[in-house]
Protein backbone atom coordinates (compact mmCIF):
# COMPACT_ATOMS: atom_id res chain seq x y z
CA UNK A 1 0.00 0.00 0.00
CA UNK A 2 1.15 3.00 -0.66
CA UNK A 3 -0.44 6.18 0.79
CA UNK A 4 -0.25 9.76 -0.82
CA UNK A 5 -1.61 12.90 0.39
CA UNK A 6 -2.34 16.23 -1.50
CA UNK A 7 -3.84 19.34 -0.51
CA UNK A 8 -7.09 20.70 -2.90
CA UNK A 9 -9.18 24.08 -1.96
CA UNK A 10 -7.84 23.49 1.35
CA UNK A 11 -9.01 19.73 1.93
CA UNK A 12 -6.71 17.08 2.09
CA UNK A 13 -7.17 14.19 0.19
CA UNK A 14 -5.59 11.36 1.14
CA UNK A 15 -5.14 8.66 -1.74
CA UNK A 16 -4.89 4.64 -0.95
CA UNK A 17 -3.09 2.72 -3.28
CA UNK A 18 -2.95 -1.43 -3.49
CA UNK A 19 -4.00 -3.25 -1.05
CA UNK A 20 -5.17 -2.58 2.65
CA UNK A 21 -5.63 -5.78 4.36
CA UNK A 22 -4.15 -7.10 7.91
CA UNK A 23 -0.28 -6.92 6.53
CA UNK A 24 -1.08 -3.37 5.43
CA UNK A 25 -3.95 -1.59 7.70
CA UNK A 26 -1.27 -0.59 10.86
CA UNK A 27 0.20 1.29 9.02
CA UNK A 28 -2.83 3.26 7.33
CA UNK A 29 -3.78 3.77 11.22
CA UNK A 30 -0.67 5.60 11.99
CA UNK A 31 -1.06 7.89 9.24
CA UNK A 32 -1.48 11.59 10.42
CA UNK A 33 -3.91 12.90 8.48
CA UNK A 34 -6.40 9.51 8.56
CA UNK A 35 -5.61 9.21 12.52
CA UNK A 36 -6.40 12.91 13.55
CA UNK A 37 -9.97 12.67 14.71
CA UNK A 38 -10.64 16.71 14.18
CA UNK A 39 -9.21 16.41 10.63
CA UNK A 40 -11.79 16.50 7.89
CA UNK A 41 -10.31 14.63 4.38
CA UNK A 42 -11.41 13.27 1.74
CA UNK A 43 -9.89 9.63 0.63
CA UNK A 44 -9.18 8.82 -2.69
CA UNK A 45 -9.94 4.46 -3.52
CA UNK A 46 -9.79 5.19 -7.20
CA UNK A 47 -6.24 3.53 -7.32
CA UNK A 48 -7.02 0.78 -4.47
CA UNK A 49 -7.06 -2.52 -5.60
CA UNK A 50 -7.87 -4.90 -2.47
CA UNK A 51 -9.52 -4.07 1.17
CA UNK A 52 -10.61 -6.91 3.75
CA UNK A 53 -12.11 -6.27 6.86
CA UNK A 54 -9.29 -5.82 8.23
CA UNK A 55 -8.98 -3.06 6.06
CA UNK A 56 -12.58 -1.84 6.44
CA UNK A 57 -11.85 -2.20 10.37
CA UNK A 58 -9.22 0.88 10.13
CA UNK A 59 -10.83 3.06 8.05
CA UNK A 60 -14.43 2.42 10.04
CA UNK A 61 -12.04 2.96 13.70
CA UNK A 62 -10.65 6.83 11.94
CA UNK A 63 -14.31 7.41 10.74
CA UNK A 64 -15.85 7.06 14.31
CA UNK A 65 -13.09 9.15 15.71
CA UNK A 66 -13.43 12.12 13.47
CA UNK A 67 -17.13 11.98 13.45
CA UNK A 68 -17.07 12.41 17.47
CA UNK A 69 -14.97 14.98 17.03
CA UNK A 70 -16.93 16.71 14.77
CA UNK A 71 -14.88 15.85 11.57
CA UNK A 72 -15.56 14.14 8.77
CA UNK A 73 -14.47 11.37 6.60
CA UNK A 74 -15.44 11.48 2.87
CA UNK A 75 -14.86 8.45 0.51
CA UNK A 76 -14.76 8.26 -3.64
CA UNK A 77 -13.96 6.57 -6.54
CA UNK A 78 -14.32 3.09 -5.33
CA UNK A 79 -14.34 0.28 -7.66
CA UNK A 80 -16.42 -2.42 -7.80
CA UNK A 81 -14.53 -5.02 -5.35
CA UNK A 82 -14.20 -2.49 -2.92
CA UNK A 83 -17.59 -1.30 -3.12
CA UNK A 84 -18.79 -4.79 -2.81
CA UNK A 85 -17.20 -5.24 0.98
CA UNK A 86 -18.97 -2.03 2.03
CA UNK A 87 -22.32 -3.43 0.65
CA UNK A 88 -21.60 -6.95 1.84
CA UNK A 89 -21.30 -5.89 5.61
CA UNK A 90 -23.96 -3.05 5.48
CA UNK A 91 -21.24 -0.40 6.50
CA UNK A 92 -21.71 1.57 3.34
CA UNK A 93 -24.30 3.48 5.44
CA UNK A 94 -21.94 4.84 7.93
CA UNK A 95 -19.84 6.80 4.79
CA UNK A 96 -21.04 9.48 2.25
CA UNK A 97 -19.58 7.92 -0.51
CA UNK A 98 -19.06 9.81 -3.52
CA UNK A 99 -18.49 8.89 -7.61
CA UNK A 100 -15.78 11.91 -8.23
CA UNK A 101 -13.11 13.25 -5.82
CA UNK A 102 -14.14 16.42 -7.07
CA UNK A 103 -17.67 16.17 -5.66
CA UNK A 104 -16.43 14.99 -2.29
CA UNK A 105 -14.05 17.81 -2.04
CA UNK A 106 -17.01 20.51 -2.65
CA UNK A 107 -18.89 18.72 -0.19
CA UNK A 108 -16.14 18.99 2.21
CA UNK A 109 -15.92 22.72 1.38
CA UNK A 110 -19.35 23.02 2.01
CA UNK A 111 -19.32 21.47 5.59
CA UNK A 112 -16.25 23.51 7.04
CA UNK A 113 -18.66 26.50 6.02
CA UNK A 114 -21.57 25.29 7.57
CA UNK A 115 -19.70 24.58 10.56
CA UNK B 1 -10.62 -35.50 -12.65
CA UNK B 2 -9.97 -32.78 -9.16
CA UNK B 3 -6.96 -31.22 -9.55
CA UNK B 4 -5.69 -30.28 -6.49
CA UNK B 5 -3.02 -26.98 -5.47
CA UNK B 6 -1.50 -26.25 -2.13
CA UNK B 7 0.16 -23.55 -0.66
CA UNK B 8 1.93 -23.65 2.68
CA UNK B 9 2.46 -20.15 4.41
CA UNK B 10 4.30 -19.18 7.68
CA UNK B 11 1.33 -18.46 10.05
CA UNK B 12 2.89 -14.61 9.75
CA UNK B 13 0.29 -11.64 8.57
CA UNK B 14 3.07 -10.61 6.49
CA UNK B 15 1.98 -13.43 3.86
CA UNK B 16 -1.89 -12.26 3.78
CA UNK B 17 -1.39 -10.79 0.81
CA UNK B 18 -0.12 -14.06 -1.15
CA UNK B 19 -2.50 -16.04 -0.28
CA UNK B 20 -5.32 -13.98 -1.14
CA UNK B 21 -3.46 -12.97 -4.44
CA UNK B 22 -2.75 -17.18 -5.42
CA UNK B 23 -6.87 -17.53 -4.14
CA UNK B 24 -7.80 -14.93 -6.73
CA UNK B 25 -5.01 -16.54 -9.43
CA UNK B 26 -6.62 -20.05 -8.11
CA UNK B 27 -10.70 -18.67 -9.10
CA UNK B 28 -9.84 -16.77 -12.23
CA UNK B 29 -7.66 -20.37 -13.66
CA UNK B 30 -10.94 -22.25 -12.52
CA UNK B 31 -13.32 -19.42 -14.34
CA UNK B 32 -11.12 -19.21 -17.04
CA UNK B 33 -11.27 -23.14 -17.97
CA UNK B 34 -14.98 -23.12 -17.43
CA UNK B 35 -14.87 -20.69 -20.15
CA UNK B 36 -16.91 -18.60 -18.26
CA UNK B 37 -17.64 -15.07 -19.77
CA UNK B 38 -18.00 -11.73 -18.13
CA UNK B 39 -18.96 -11.32 -14.31
CA UNK B 40 -16.13 -13.31 -13.05
CA UNK B 41 -14.43 -10.44 -11.59
CA UNK B 42 -17.42 -11.56 -8.94
CA UNK B 43 -16.27 -14.99 -8.53
CA UNK B 44 -12.47 -14.48 -8.14
CA UNK B 45 -12.84 -11.83 -5.88
CA UNK B 46 -14.72 -13.93 -3.38
CA UNK B 47 -12.15 -16.42 -3.16
CA UNK B 48 -9.60 -13.32 -2.57
CA UNK B 49 -11.62 -11.69 0.10
CA UNK B 50 -12.99 -14.91 1.68
CA UNK B 51 -9.03 -16.20 2.21
CA UNK B 52 -7.95 -13.38 3.37
CA UNK B 53 -10.16 -13.16 6.08
CA UNK B 54 -9.66 -17.14 7.05
CA UNK B 55 -6.28 -16.74 6.92
CA UNK B 56 -6.13 -13.20 9.20
CA UNK B 57 -7.80 -14.68 11.21
CA UNK B 58 -5.83 -18.26 11.33
CA UNK B 59 -2.64 -16.17 12.44
CA UNK B 60 -4.54 -13.82 14.81
CA UNK B 61 -6.14 -16.35 16.67
CA UNK B 62 -2.99 -18.00 16.53
CA UNK B 63 -1.25 -19.21 19.77
CA UNK B 64 2.22 -16.22 19.16
CA UNK B 65 4.05 -17.84 21.91
CA UNK B 66 4.37 -21.44 19.93
CA UNK B 67 6.38 -19.39 17.42
CA UNK B 68 5.01 -19.49 13.70
CA UNK B 69 3.02 -22.61 12.57
CA UNK B 70 1.75 -23.15 9.03
CA UNK B 71 -1.04 -22.31 7.49
CA UNK B 72 -2.45 -24.78 4.92
CA UNK B 73 -4.40 -23.60 1.74
CA UNK B 74 -5.93 -26.63 -0.25
CA UNK B 75 -7.72 -25.40 -3.33
CA UNK B 76 -10.05 -28.45 -5.26
CA UNK B 77 -10.92 -27.74 -8.18
CA UNK B 78 -13.92 -29.79 -9.80
CA UNK B 79 -16.57 -29.76 -13.08
CA UNK B 80 -17.80 -26.58 -12.11
CA UNK B 81 -16.94 -25.98 -7.83
CA UNK B 82 -13.81 -24.43 -6.29
CA UNK B 83 -13.44 -25.29 -2.89
CA UNK B 84 -10.63 -23.59 -0.59
CA UNK B 85 -10.15 -25.15 2.73
CA UNK B 86 -7.67 -22.92 5.34
CA UNK B 87 -6.00 -25.12 8.30
CA UNK B 88 -4.56 -23.89 11.43
CA UNK B 89 -3.18 -25.44 14.62
CA UNK B 90 -4.79 -22.65 17.01
CA UNK B 91 -7.46 -23.47 19.83
CA UNK B 92 -10.63 -24.51 18.72
CA UNK B 93 -13.28 -21.83 18.33
CA UNK B 94 -17.27 -21.45 17.37
CA UNK B 95 -18.42 -20.49 14.24
CA UNK B 96 -21.47 -19.08 15.50
CA UNK B 97 -20.35 -15.11 16.23
CA UNK B 98 -22.99 -12.81 16.65
CA UNK B 99 -23.23 -9.99 13.84
CA UNK B 100 -22.02 -6.73 14.57
CA UNK B 101 -23.80 -3.54 15.41
CA UNK B 102 -23.31 -1.39 12.16
CA UNK B 103 -24.39 1.45 13.82
CA UNK B 104 -22.01 1.61 17.03
CA UNK B 105 -19.19 1.85 14.06
CA UNK B 106 -17.71 -1.62 15.44
CA UNK B 107 -13.89 -2.33 13.63
CA UNK B 108 -13.97 -6.12 13.70
CA UNK B 109 -16.28 -8.73 13.35
CA UNK B 110 -16.95 -8.52 9.69
CA UNK B 111 -14.65 -11.57 8.70
CA UNK B 112 -17.03 -14.31 9.04
CA UNK B 113 -19.96 -12.78 7.79
CA UNK B 114 -18.25 -12.15 4.82
CA UNK B 115 -17.13 -15.23 4.11
CA UNK B 116 -20.83 -16.64 4.88
CA UNK B 117 -22.33 -13.94 2.08
CA UNK B 118 -19.97 -14.54 -0.62
CA UNK B 119 -19.31 -18.50 -0.34
CA UNK B 120 -21.93 -21.02 -1.37
CA UNK B 121 -21.13 -23.35 1.52
CA UNK B 122 -19.06 -22.83 4.53
CA UNK B 123 -18.11 -25.22 7.10
CA UNK B 124 -16.07 -25.32 10.07
CA UNK B 125 -14.42 -28.15 11.65
CA UNK B 126 -11.80 -30.13 13.74
CA UNK B 127 -9.66 -32.57 12.06
CA UNK B 128 -6.20 -33.62 13.25
CA UNK B 129 -6.31 -31.08 16.01
CA UNK B 130 -6.38 -28.71 13.23
CA UNK B 131 -9.00 -26.01 12.84
CA UNK B 132 -10.33 -26.59 9.23
CA UNK B 133 -12.29 -24.10 7.45
CA UNK B 134 -13.81 -25.58 3.92
CA UNK B 135 -15.77 -23.05 1.40
CA UNK B 136 -17.15 -23.74 -1.63
CA UNK B 137 -18.38 -21.91 -4.68
CA UNK B 138 -20.35 -23.29 -8.01
CA UNK B 139 -19.78 -21.85 -10.93
CA UNK C 1 14.71 -16.66 10.65
CA UNK C 2 14.39 -17.65 7.51
CA UNK C 3 10.29 -18.40 5.86
CA UNK C 4 9.54 -20.97 3.86
CA UNK C 5 6.41 -21.15 1.59
CA UNK C 6 5.75 -23.96 -0.42
CA UNK C 7 3.10 -24.82 -3.49
CA UNK C 8 2.33 -27.94 -4.96
CA UNK C 9 0.72 -28.35 -8.28
CA UNK C 10 -0.98 -31.24 -10.71
CA UNK C 11 2.16 -31.60 -13.65
CA UNK C 12 -0.64 -29.75 -15.69
CA UNK C 13 0.76 -27.13 -17.88
CA UNK C 14 -2.52 -25.37 -17.37
CA UNK C 15 -0.74 -24.31 -13.66
CA UNK C 16 2.31 -22.42 -15.44
CA UNK C 17 0.53 -18.98 -14.58
CA UNK C 18 -0.22 -19.76 -11.31
CA UNK C 19 2.97 -20.94 -10.72
CA UNK C 20 4.89 -17.60 -12.41
CA UNK C 21 2.30 -15.48 -10.63
CA UNK C 22 3.08 -17.05 -7.52
CA UNK C 23 6.72 -16.30 -8.18
CA UNK C 24 6.09 -12.53 -8.75
CA UNK C 25 4.00 -12.25 -6.12
CA UNK C 26 6.52 -13.82 -3.70
CA UNK C 27 9.38 -11.93 -4.95
CA UNK C 28 7.51 -8.79 -4.57
CA UNK C 29 6.93 -9.51 -1.09
CA UNK C 30 10.56 -10.12 -0.45
CA UNK C 31 11.47 -6.70 -2.18
CA UNK C 32 9.12 -4.75 0.04
CA UNK C 33 10.27 -6.35 3.22
CA UNK C 34 13.70 -5.26 2.53
CA UNK C 35 12.24 -1.99 0.86
CA UNK C 36 14.54 -2.09 -2.08
CA UNK C 37 12.65 0.75 -4.10
CA UNK C 38 13.02 1.21 -7.73
CA UNK C 39 14.10 -1.85 -10.01
CA UNK C 40 12.11 -4.55 -7.90
CA UNK C 41 10.22 -5.46 -11.42
CA UNK C 42 13.44 -7.06 -12.57
CA UNK C 43 14.14 -9.21 -9.54
CA UNK C 44 10.59 -10.02 -9.42
CA UNK C 45 10.59 -10.94 -13.23
CA UNK C 46 13.28 -13.23 -12.91
CA UNK C 47 11.40 -15.42 -10.78
CA UNK C 48 8.31 -15.04 -12.41
CA UNK C 49 10.52 -15.76 -15.68
CA UNK C 50 12.62 -18.69 -14.09
CA UNK C 51 9.65 -20.06 -12.44
CA UNK C 52 7.39 -20.38 -15.98
CA UNK C 53 10.45 -21.93 -17.41
CA UNK C 54 11.34 -24.38 -14.63
CA UNK C 55 7.67 -25.51 -14.00
CA UNK C 56 6.96 -26.16 -18.19
CA UNK C 57 10.21 -27.77 -17.95
CA UNK C 58 8.80 -30.11 -15.09
CA UNK C 59 5.92 -30.77 -17.46
CA UNK C 60 6.85 -31.00 -20.71
CA UNK C 61 9.66 -33.60 -19.43
CA UNK C 62 7.74 -35.37 -17.57
CA UNK C 63 6.16 -39.25 -18.43
CA UNK C 64 2.76 -38.71 -19.32
CA UNK C 65 2.48 -42.45 -19.07
CA UNK C 66 2.93 -42.08 -15.69
CA UNK C 67 -0.71 -39.35 -15.06
CA UNK C 68 0.01 -36.13 -13.30
CA UNK C 69 2.57 -36.18 -10.96
CA UNK C 70 2.64 -33.05 -8.70
CA UNK C 71 5.48 -30.43 -8.47
CA UNK C 72 6.69 -29.03 -5.50
CA UNK C 73 7.59 -25.05 -5.74
CA UNK C 74 9.66 -23.77 -2.61
CA UNK C 75 10.51 -20.72 -1.76
CA UNK C 76 12.86 -19.40 0.70
CA UNK C 77 13.39 -16.05 2.18
CA UNK C 78 16.45 -15.06 3.96
CA UNK C 79 17.55 -11.58 4.58
CA UNK C 80 18.78 -10.40 1.17
CA UNK C 81 18.51 -13.63 -0.42
CA UNK C 82 15.53 -15.58 -2.29
CA UNK C 83 15.62 -18.78 -3.17
CA UNK C 84 13.40 -21.22 -4.98
CA UNK C 85 13.67 -24.91 -5.74
CA UNK C 86 11.27 -26.48 -8.44
CA UNK C 87 10.64 -30.58 -7.82
CA UNK C 88 9.72 -33.26 -10.48
CA UNK C 89 9.58 -37.04 -11.08
CA UNK C 90 11.03 -36.98 -14.04
CA UNK C 91 13.86 -38.71 -15.23
CA UNK C 92 17.38 -37.28 -14.35
CA UNK C 93 18.31 -34.78 -17.19
CA UNK C 94 21.99 -33.36 -17.59
CA UNK C 95 21.87 -29.52 -17.77
CA UNK C 96 24.89 -29.35 -19.93
CA UNK C 97 22.84 -28.20 -23.34
CA UNK C 98 24.32 -26.26 -26.04
CA UNK C 99 23.00 -22.94 -26.73
CA UNK C 100 20.44 -22.82 -29.46
CA UNK C 101 21.58 -20.98 -33.02
CA UNK C 102 20.16 -18.17 -33.19
CA UNK C 103 20.39 -17.91 -37.20
CA UNK C 104 18.59 -20.96 -37.49
CA UNK C 105 15.08 -19.44 -35.45
CA UNK C 106 15.44 -22.20 -33.48
CA UNK C 107 11.64 -22.38 -31.44
CA UNK C 108 13.39 -24.30 -28.48
CA UNK C 109 16.02 -24.26 -25.95
CA UNK C 110 16.00 -21.22 -24.63
CA UNK C 111 14.56 -22.25 -20.81
CA UNK C 112 17.98 -22.70 -19.05
CA UNK C 113 19.92 -20.16 -21.33
CA UNK C 114 17.62 -17.59 -19.55
CA UNK C 115 17.24 -19.19 -16.18
CA UNK C 116 21.24 -18.97 -15.82
CA UNK C 117 21.14 -15.70 -17.13
CA UNK C 118 18.20 -14.19 -14.56
CA UNK C 119 19.70 -15.85 -11.28
CA UNK C 120 22.71 -15.96 -9.50
CA UNK C 121 23.29 -19.40 -8.90
CA UNK C 122 21.52 -22.36 -10.35
CA UNK C 123 22.38 -25.98 -9.56
CA UNK C 124 20.75 -28.97 -10.87
CA UNK C 125 20.40 -32.17 -8.56
CA UNK C 126 18.97 -35.58 -8.04
CA UNK C 127 17.47 -36.17 -4.56
CA UNK C 128 15.14 -39.12 -3.67
CA UNK C 129 14.10 -40.07 -6.97
CA UNK C 130 13.40 -36.15 -8.42
CA UNK C 131 15.12 -33.89 -9.71
CA UNK C 132 15.60 -30.31 -8.30
CA UNK C 133 16.37 -26.92 -9.62
CA UNK C 134 17.40 -24.80 -7.74
CA UNK C 135 17.79 -21.06 -7.84
CA UNK C 136 19.25 -18.19 -5.64
CA UNK C 137 18.90 -14.30 -6.53
CA UNK C 138 20.52 -12.05 -4.06
CA UNK C 139 18.76 -8.25 -3.95
CA UNK D 1 -4.48 -14.59 -23.51
CA UNK D 2 -6.77 -12.56 -25.85
CA UNK D 3 -5.89 -12.02 -29.46
CA UNK D 4 -7.16 -8.70 -31.21
CA UNK D 5 -7.19 -8.99 -34.92
CA UNK D 6 -7.68 -5.35 -36.79
CA UNK D 7 -6.42 -3.76 -40.08
CA UNK D 8 -4.82 -0.82 -40.97
CA UNK D 9 -4.50 1.01 -44.24
CA UNK D 10 -4.10 -2.99 -45.48
CA UNK D 11 -1.76 -4.43 -43.04
CA UNK D 12 -3.00 -7.20 -40.47
CA UNK D 13 -2.57 -5.84 -36.60
CA UNK D 14 -2.58 -8.43 -33.85
CA UNK D 15 -2.62 -7.30 -30.64
CA UNK D 16 -1.94 -9.99 -27.99
CA UNK D 17 -2.80 -9.17 -24.82
CA UNK D 18 -2.02 -11.43 -21.22
CA UNK D 19 0.36 -14.07 -21.14
CA UNK D 20 2.18 -16.31 -23.31
CA UNK D 21 3.66 -19.22 -21.98
CA UNK D 22 3.53 -22.77 -22.19
CA UNK D 23 -0.44 -23.27 -21.76
CA UNK D 24 -1.42 -20.39 -24.13
CA UNK D 25 1.37 -20.60 -27.30
CA UNK D 26 -0.60 -23.40 -29.06
CA UNK D 27 -3.61 -21.00 -29.49
CA UNK D 28 -0.92 -18.30 -30.71
CA UNK D 29 0.24 -20.99 -33.15
CA UNK D 30 -3.02 -21.72 -34.23
CA UNK D 31 -4.12 -18.19 -34.85
CA UNK D 32 -4.79 -17.87 -38.73
CA UNK D 33 -2.55 -14.77 -39.64
CA UNK D 34 -0.12 -15.37 -37.12
CA UNK D 35 0.36 -18.83 -39.14
CA UNK D 36 -0.16 -18.06 -42.67
CA UNK D 37 3.04 -17.88 -43.50
CA UNK D 38 2.15 -15.47 -46.52
CA UNK D 39 0.75 -12.98 -45.02
CA UNK D 40 2.98 -9.90 -43.28
CA UNK D 41 1.36 -8.22 -39.95
CA UNK D 42 2.16 -6.32 -37.45
CA UNK D 43 2.25 -7.74 -33.82
CA UNK D 44 1.15 -5.19 -31.18
CA UNK D 45 2.71 -6.28 -28.08
CA UNK D 46 1.46 -2.73 -25.39
CA UNK D 47 -0.96 -5.30 -23.54
CA UNK D 48 1.21 -8.36 -23.07
CA UNK D 49 1.90 -8.52 -19.31
CA UNK D 50 4.61 -11.50 -19.59
CA UNK D 51 6.04 -13.81 -21.96
CA UNK D 52 8.46 -16.56 -21.49
CA UNK D 53 10.36 -18.81 -23.57
CA UNK D 54 7.67 -20.83 -24.79
CA UNK D 55 5.66 -17.93 -26.07
CA UNK D 56 9.10 -16.70 -27.51
CA UNK D 57 9.31 -19.96 -29.37
CA UNK D 58 6.16 -19.79 -31.11
CA UNK D 59 6.30 -16.09 -31.76
CA UNK D 60 10.03 -17.09 -33.82
CA UNK D 61 8.58 -19.90 -35.68
CA UNK D 62 5.98 -18.13 -37.31
CA UNK D 63 8.16 -15.28 -37.88
CA UNK D 64 10.77 -18.18 -39.43
CA UNK D 65 7.88 -19.51 -41.93
CA UNK D 66 6.69 -15.74 -43.22
CA UNK D 67 10.12 -14.93 -43.72
CA UNK D 68 10.80 -18.56 -45.50
CA UNK D 69 7.46 -17.62 -47.71
CA UNK D 70 8.76 -13.84 -48.20
CA UNK D 71 6.22 -11.98 -45.56
CA UNK D 72 6.87 -10.13 -42.55
CA UNK D 73 6.31 -10.23 -38.89
CA UNK D 74 7.07 -6.91 -37.18
CA UNK D 75 7.19 -5.79 -33.57
CA UNK D 76 5.60 -2.96 -31.81
CA UNK D 77 5.12 -1.61 -28.07
CA UNK D 78 6.88 -4.48 -25.80
CA UNK D 79 6.82 -3.39 -22.57
CA UNK D 80 10.27 -3.74 -20.24
CA UNK D 81 9.35 -7.46 -19.28
CA UNK D 82 8.97 -8.68 -22.60
CA UNK D 83 11.71 -7.08 -24.16
CA UNK D 84 14.09 -8.25 -21.36
CA UNK D 85 13.24 -11.87 -23.29
CA UNK D 86 14.36 -10.99 -26.37
CA UNK D 87 17.51 -9.27 -24.91
CA UNK D 88 18.76 -12.02 -22.93
CA UNK D 89 17.97 -14.30 -25.49
CA UNK D 90 19.91 -12.21 -28.55
CA UNK D 91 16.56 -12.90 -30.20
CA UNK D 92 16.05 -9.45 -30.69
CA UNK D 93 18.00 -9.47 -33.54
CA UNK D 94 15.58 -11.23 -35.64
CA UNK D 95 13.13 -8.84 -35.62
CA UNK D 96 12.20 -5.83 -36.80
CA UNK D 97 10.91 -3.92 -33.39
CA UNK D 98 9.41 -0.82 -33.31
CA UNK D 99 7.80 1.61 -30.72
CA UNK D 100 5.13 2.65 -32.03
CA UNK D 101 2.35 0.36 -34.27
CA UNK D 102 1.81 3.35 -36.73
CA UNK D 103 6.13 3.48 -37.65
CA UNK D 104 5.30 -0.95 -37.80
CA UNK D 105 2.44 -0.50 -40.31
CA UNK D 106 4.22 2.27 -42.53
CA UNK D 107 7.02 0.10 -42.45
CA UNK D 108 4.84 -3.08 -43.48
CA UNK D 109 3.14 -0.73 -45.87
CA UNK D 110 6.28 0.40 -47.66
CA UNK D 111 8.14 -3.35 -47.65
CA UNK D 112 4.96 -4.29 -49.76
CA UNK D 113 5.15 -1.60 -52.36
CA UNK D 114 8.84 -2.59 -53.04
CA UNK D 115 7.91 -6.09 -53.76
N1 LIG E 1 -8.94 -19.56 12.52
C1 LIG E 1 -9.47 -19.19 13.71
N2 LIG E 1 -8.91 -19.62 14.86
C2 LIG E 1 -9.44 -19.28 16.06
N3 LIG E 1 -10.51 -18.47 16.19
C3 LIG E 1 -11.12 -17.99 15.09
C4 LIG E 1 -10.63 -18.34 13.80
N4 LIG E 1 -11.44 -17.75 12.90
C5 LIG E 1 -12.38 -17.07 13.57
N5 LIG E 1 -12.20 -17.21 14.90
C6 LIG E 1 -13.08 -16.64 15.96
O1 LIG E 1 -14.27 -16.18 15.34
C7 LIG E 1 -14.50 -14.78 15.64
C8 LIG E 1 -15.15 -14.07 14.47
O2 LIG E 1 -14.25 -13.93 13.40
P1 LIG E 1 -14.47 -12.79 12.31
O3 LIG E 1 -15.89 -12.82 11.87
O4 LIG E 1 -13.47 -12.99 11.24
O5 LIG E 1 -14.26 -11.43 13.05
P2 LIG E 1 -12.96 -10.78 13.73
O6 LIG E 1 -11.79 -11.67 13.43
O7 LIG E 1 -12.84 -9.43 13.11
O8 LIG E 1 -13.30 -10.74 15.18
C9 LIG E 1 -13.12 -14.24 15.99
O9 LIG E 1 -13.20 -13.11 16.81
C10 LIG E 1 -12.45 -15.44 16.66
O10 LIG E 1 -12.82 -15.51 18.02
N1 LIG F 1 12.65 -30.76 -15.40
C1 LIG F 1 13.24 -31.41 -16.42
N2 LIG F 1 13.09 -32.75 -16.56
C2 LIG F 1 13.68 -33.40 -17.58
N3 LIG F 1 14.44 -32.81 -18.51
C3 LIG F 1 14.64 -31.48 -18.44
C4 LIG F 1 14.05 -30.71 -17.40
N4 LIG F 1 14.43 -29.43 -17.55
C5 LIG F 1 15.22 -29.38 -18.64
N5 LIG F 1 15.36 -30.62 -19.20
C6 LIG F 1 16.19 -30.96 -20.38
O1 LIG F 1 17.02 -29.84 -20.67
C7 LIG F 1 16.82 -29.40 -22.03
C8 LIG F 1 16.98 -27.90 -22.13
O2 LIG F 1 15.87 -27.23 -21.52
P1 LIG F 1 15.50 -25.74 -21.95
O3 LIG F 1 16.75 -24.95 -21.96
O4 LIG F 1 14.43 -25.27 -21.05
O5 LIG F 1 14.99 -25.83 -23.43
P2 LIG F 1 13.71 -26.53 -24.07
O6 LIG F 1 12.88 -27.07 -22.98
O7 LIG F 1 13.06 -25.46 -24.86
O8 LIG F 1 14.29 -27.62 -24.95
C9 LIG F 1 15.44 -29.89 -22.40
O9 LIG F 1 15.32 -30.07 -23.79
C10 LIG F 1 15.34 -31.20 -21.62
O10 LIG F 1 15.94 -32.25 -22.35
Amino acid sequence: MTITETLSSGITIVELCGTIDASTAPELQRHQAISDPTQTIVIDLARLDFLDSSGLGAIIGAARRKEESGANMLLSCMNQKVRRVFDITGTVRLFHIFDETAAAIDYATTLRKSQ
Amino acid sequence: MNSVITLTLPGDIRFSRLASQTASNTASLFTDTCNAGAGNWEFSHAFELAVSEAFTNAVNYGDRMQGTRNITITFTIEQRKLTVAIRDANAPFSAETPEPDIETYPEHGYGLMLIRTLMDTVTICRENGENVITMTKQL
